[in-house]
């Protein structure tokens, strides 16, 4: 995105003159306030007409938050908890549990890694088949003990590797999806960057589907797609916009209930301002799932998944 | 058997359904009379080599003589994101299905196996590399509705490259909508068996295909979640020669057992003796 | 056992006697009644006295019948599961679905193999983390479908090993403990020959325990007790006798339910008729048990092993 | 840290108790005034190695001053075997006794952390290597049963050799009897927290130990289930470094946490506060 360095220009020269009218040898605050309104209407502009494929990159963006920027703003006390108890402790998804606002909740999210060794650590928010376990077994804490169980959602997918075929993905994919299904406490999605096929619908079964601005959410990655369907690399850009992955278009498509601002530019502009949208739209459903009794609930639920699904209906001969 | 390359995954697919009366058999290279591999399973009469089953051959290997009633849905595709690739999504549906004759990548139906009930489904993967769409969630969930219904065992044979791209995460949400339906069968203790053949991979095997109350692999399956190139690609790791093979899902816990073609009808009706009433 | 080949050769001699017997030339029949009287009178007097070491390696015999030589004994149609849908498939494990008398049962049971090739594939009958996993998903496969359980316990311990340790053997044995004291199906375990500590318990907590004649069920070995208490390996006999690990000393105990008698001289001299004993034991306690509602059922199990344990209370001061 | 053999492993456990007002540290080697030792949770002022704590020093470390009420039952070993090796099963309980001034290697009692109210128990080395016989395995039942009744969080810290011998199958069977009574919080949502310490193995890692809903592995902790030697003595496996370590149980996913001996107060009391009502 080329607009992405001009905007960040003229957000420094803001800053520069935001340090002089500090001196206070000059008056500058009326230019100020004229130069970050242009800022703002330029930036929406520029983000509003932004490609698929750029909204790709944005979700992937290097300085875009992961859960663990979101999880201190969000929530108090974090307390993580580790391992599947079965095999091993996959770094590239943290459980915990948290409060929100005086509630106990547990926390299940993917996180990538911001330096090289953590972005090795965690390999690259790839999940393999002890963190979806890990993930289970913290849920079915959480339901035992009547924890609402919030996930936040970012992978480029499930890592492929020898040892995740060895240890039965498939297996772990399909099974946390047949008892996210049938947890009996409110649960809440959100994809806060990439939403990566089964990696990421792993742990999206879930009450409410929400989804930050800039993030996506598809059924394979753009360069995939591009590479089986068109199998040309040139065609990427084209397959973002065909898989329909962005937010907007989801819930346009009614696939996902919500969606959160983020900052104007991109989550990584506004940290804070980002995780206080995150936490008002948690609250507010939190609060309204809280309302139902556990039949309500799995009924909602049951119902949302019965029905998903576009198809015509042919007439009987 | 090896399965190195894109090649075999081909070989493995290839259906000669020309007008020939012969076809020549790729791992033995003989020529055989085509009449005697159809009746034969699809098995080399030579080299007990698998050719491939389309789903309608695949479930009258399975089940009693004229027993087979379609009970699927009327429904078809429909194109939510007008998806278009080297041609438009509603296209490519017509061609297969002028294709296979079928609807859509399954046949639902209900039908007997040594005389007892079942519901049985079967993924067809010339269409559209038997994908999973809407139009496939939706049948399989009713197939296990009927199967709740009239309280009867559910068969689904997989066959598929995964979720189907072009619907996108409708596509992908199918995954989540069998796995919740999938759960009803088991609060009412309706089995749910679960054959896996080549190639069982992608969203396929990571919902529906890997819940089964038991799960069979056919004899020289492909089953896994990734594709071996992106495999390869992410990792840079040398692929070991039984990678993602019936003996590999085998020795690694994920199946229960691994079935030849010849025995499956048998072994399916030894099971279902196990969770039917005496009768 | 001298005593071992003294009636190995009377019986031999017996067996001579009938052949010629057979020829009809002549008539012997009463001289061998005698005897196989006499066989039998010193037979048993011998296998009464047996020291518990004995016991010990009789229950260890190389001939001793193990799990898959009494299944096509008792059961119908024995339908081998594999697999514990996370990592592997352990042989030394071997469970599946079987009929007994028309009812489908679930059977779980310890093999240790006959030849060299299969001692080795079996590890020699100790199971690894992912046998005792597989056991607990078909037993709830089996909760699901309301089939009993049937266990047959024959090992020398869970294997010890690090491939064990990195997968948590000690979780995977505790937990199924605590499964199967809720499993809400009927479940009879039988010790069928060696019941090594918690290797063994983890597929023995059941409403009824039962041993072969000859089985032997112990906290630890002989060997390894005579190391750790006697720091002495000339103590193993003396420590086998400590350990109260005979069948007839914990029925004595109150630790076990009934003791299924093998043939004369061990099950390894007649297969059939020892399977013919358990088969009848097996069939009585199932009818039993299955006469009762699963909330007595489990009462009932709960009581067993609430109540388990020998102190002295103090008087209060 | 190096567990390479069992000289390590008696260092571990040394305690000593002896009238002299100094200490010699194994790890740094320095002389120590024990006072400062005893205060400092038994950790070497000078290099920080930690030092044997036994039951009520655990137990004291842990929670409120003077919040601590015995609650457990009255009862002490029998002798159900008549078991004999060096000296008589008994006398060596009696020893044990006077040596302790416990009744078992089990101390249960009621407390309060932060004003928590918790049921609190610890397992003391001490005790013929804290092995879990009828007693134990009554007493810890017991606990369980009332953090039942009183509607508290269950906490067991272990420190044990396993199951002990002496009481033969009866002490096998407290695996299963504490497994089955543990069962019972979970299903009356009563939080059960186990802290594993130096060493928790055998019998006891193989049962109640390995069930927490939260699992906290002391920093230094020996945790595994077969001892190294039966390890190597069967299988000829060199054993890694971090074998059976803190760090190994952590990284193959058996406990949630390490936390080093001065944060455990801490972090049970932050734990808690997420499984209690906001009081
Ligand atoms: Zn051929
Ligand atoms: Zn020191």
């Amino acid at each position: 995105m080329k607009d992405e360095m001009t905007l960040a220009a003229l957000r420094e020269q803001i800053n520069e003159l935001r340090r002089l009218n500090a001196n206070g040898e000059i008056d500058l605050s009326s230019e100020i306030l004229l130069l970050e309104e242009k800022l703002r209407r330029l930036t929406a502009a520029s983000y509003a007409k932004l490609a698929d494929w750029d909204r790709v990159k944005l979700s992937r963006h290097p300085q875009r938050p992961y859960a663990l920027d979101y999880i201190p703003e969000i929530f108090g006390n974090f307390y993580e908890l580790h391992g599947d108890r079965i095999y091993g402790d996959d770094r590239a998804m943290i459980v915990g549990l948290a409060k929100l606002k005086q509630r106990t909740v547990m926390i299940v999210a993917q996180q990538k890694g911001r330096t090289p060794e953590e972005k090795k650590e965690r390999f690259f928010g790839m999940s393999r088949p002890q963190g979806y376990r890990k993930a289970l077994r913290v849920m079915k804490l959480a339901e035992r003990f009547s924890f609402p169980v919030i996930t936040l959602i970012d992978t480029p997918g499930a890592y492929p590797g020898i040892e995740s075929e060895e240890l039965n993905i498939s297996g772990a994919i399909a099974n946390n999806l047949q008892e996210m299904s049938q947890l009996k406490v409110p649960t809440i999605a959100i994809v806060i960057g990439e939403g990566g096929s089964g990696g990421a619908l792993a742990i999206g079964v879930a009450d409410r589907i929400m989804m930050l601005e800039n993030a996506t959410y598809s059924v394979i990655s753009p360069e995939g797609c591009a590479a089986i369907l068109w199998r040309d690399n040139g065609m990427i850009s084209e397959a973002a916009r065909a898989l329909g992955l962005t937010a907007s278009r989801l819930k346009e498509l009614g696939l996902i209930d919500e969606i959160i601002p983020e900052s104007l530019g991109g989550a990584h502009t506004d940290l804070q301002e980002t995780a206080a949208n995150l936490k008002e739209v948690l609250i507010r459903h939190l609060s309204y799932l809280s309302s139902l009794s556990n039949d309500e609930l799995l009924k909602e639920r049951y119902a949302r998944y019965r029905f998903i699904g576009r198809y015509r209906i042919l007439p009987k001969e | 058997m090896s399965l190195k390359d894109r090649d075999y995954f081909n070989v493995k697919l290839e259906r000669q359904d020309d007008e020939s009366l012969w076809l020549k058999c790729k791992a033995c290279s003989e020529l055989i009379f085509k009449k005697r591999v159809r009746e034969n399973n699809n098995i080399c009469p030579k080299c007990g080599e698998y050719f491939f089953l389309t789903a309608r051959e695949r479930i009258e290997s399975l089940i009693d003589d004229k027993s087979f009633t379609d009970i699927s849905k009327s429904i078809i595709a429909d194109d939510p994101l007008n998806f278009i690739d080297s041609k438009p999504y509603l296209k490519r549906i017509e061609e297969a299905q002028a294709n296979t004759e079928l609807a859509d990548a399954l046949i639902l139906g209900s039908a007997t196996i040594n005389g007892k009930g079942v519901i049985i489904a079967a993924m067809e993967f010339r269409f559209v590399g038997g994908s999973m769409g809407s139009v496939m969630g939706e049948q399989i969930c009713h197939g296990m509705e009927e199967a709740l219904r009239l309280n009867r065992p559910f068969i689904l044979i997989s066959s598929s490259g995964g979720a189907r791209m072009q619907e996108g995460v409708f596509s992908l949400f199918q995954m989540a909508k069998t796995s919740a339906v999938r759960a009803k069968l088991s609060e009412n203790k309706i089995l749910f068996i679960s054959i896996m053949t080549y190639p069982t991979t992608g969203g396929v095997a990571a919902s529906i295909a890997s819940l089964g109350d038991v799960i069979i692999a056919e004899k020289g399956a492909l089953i896994g979640f990734a594709g071996r190139r992106v495999i390869q690609n992410t990792t840079g790791e040398e692929l070991p020669d039984d990678f993602q093979t019936d003996a590999f899902a085998l020795s690694h816990g994920s199946v229960d057992r691994v079935v030849s073609r010849e025995n499956l009808r048998d072994e399916l009706s030894k099971l279902l003796s196990f969770f039917l009433e005496a009768e």
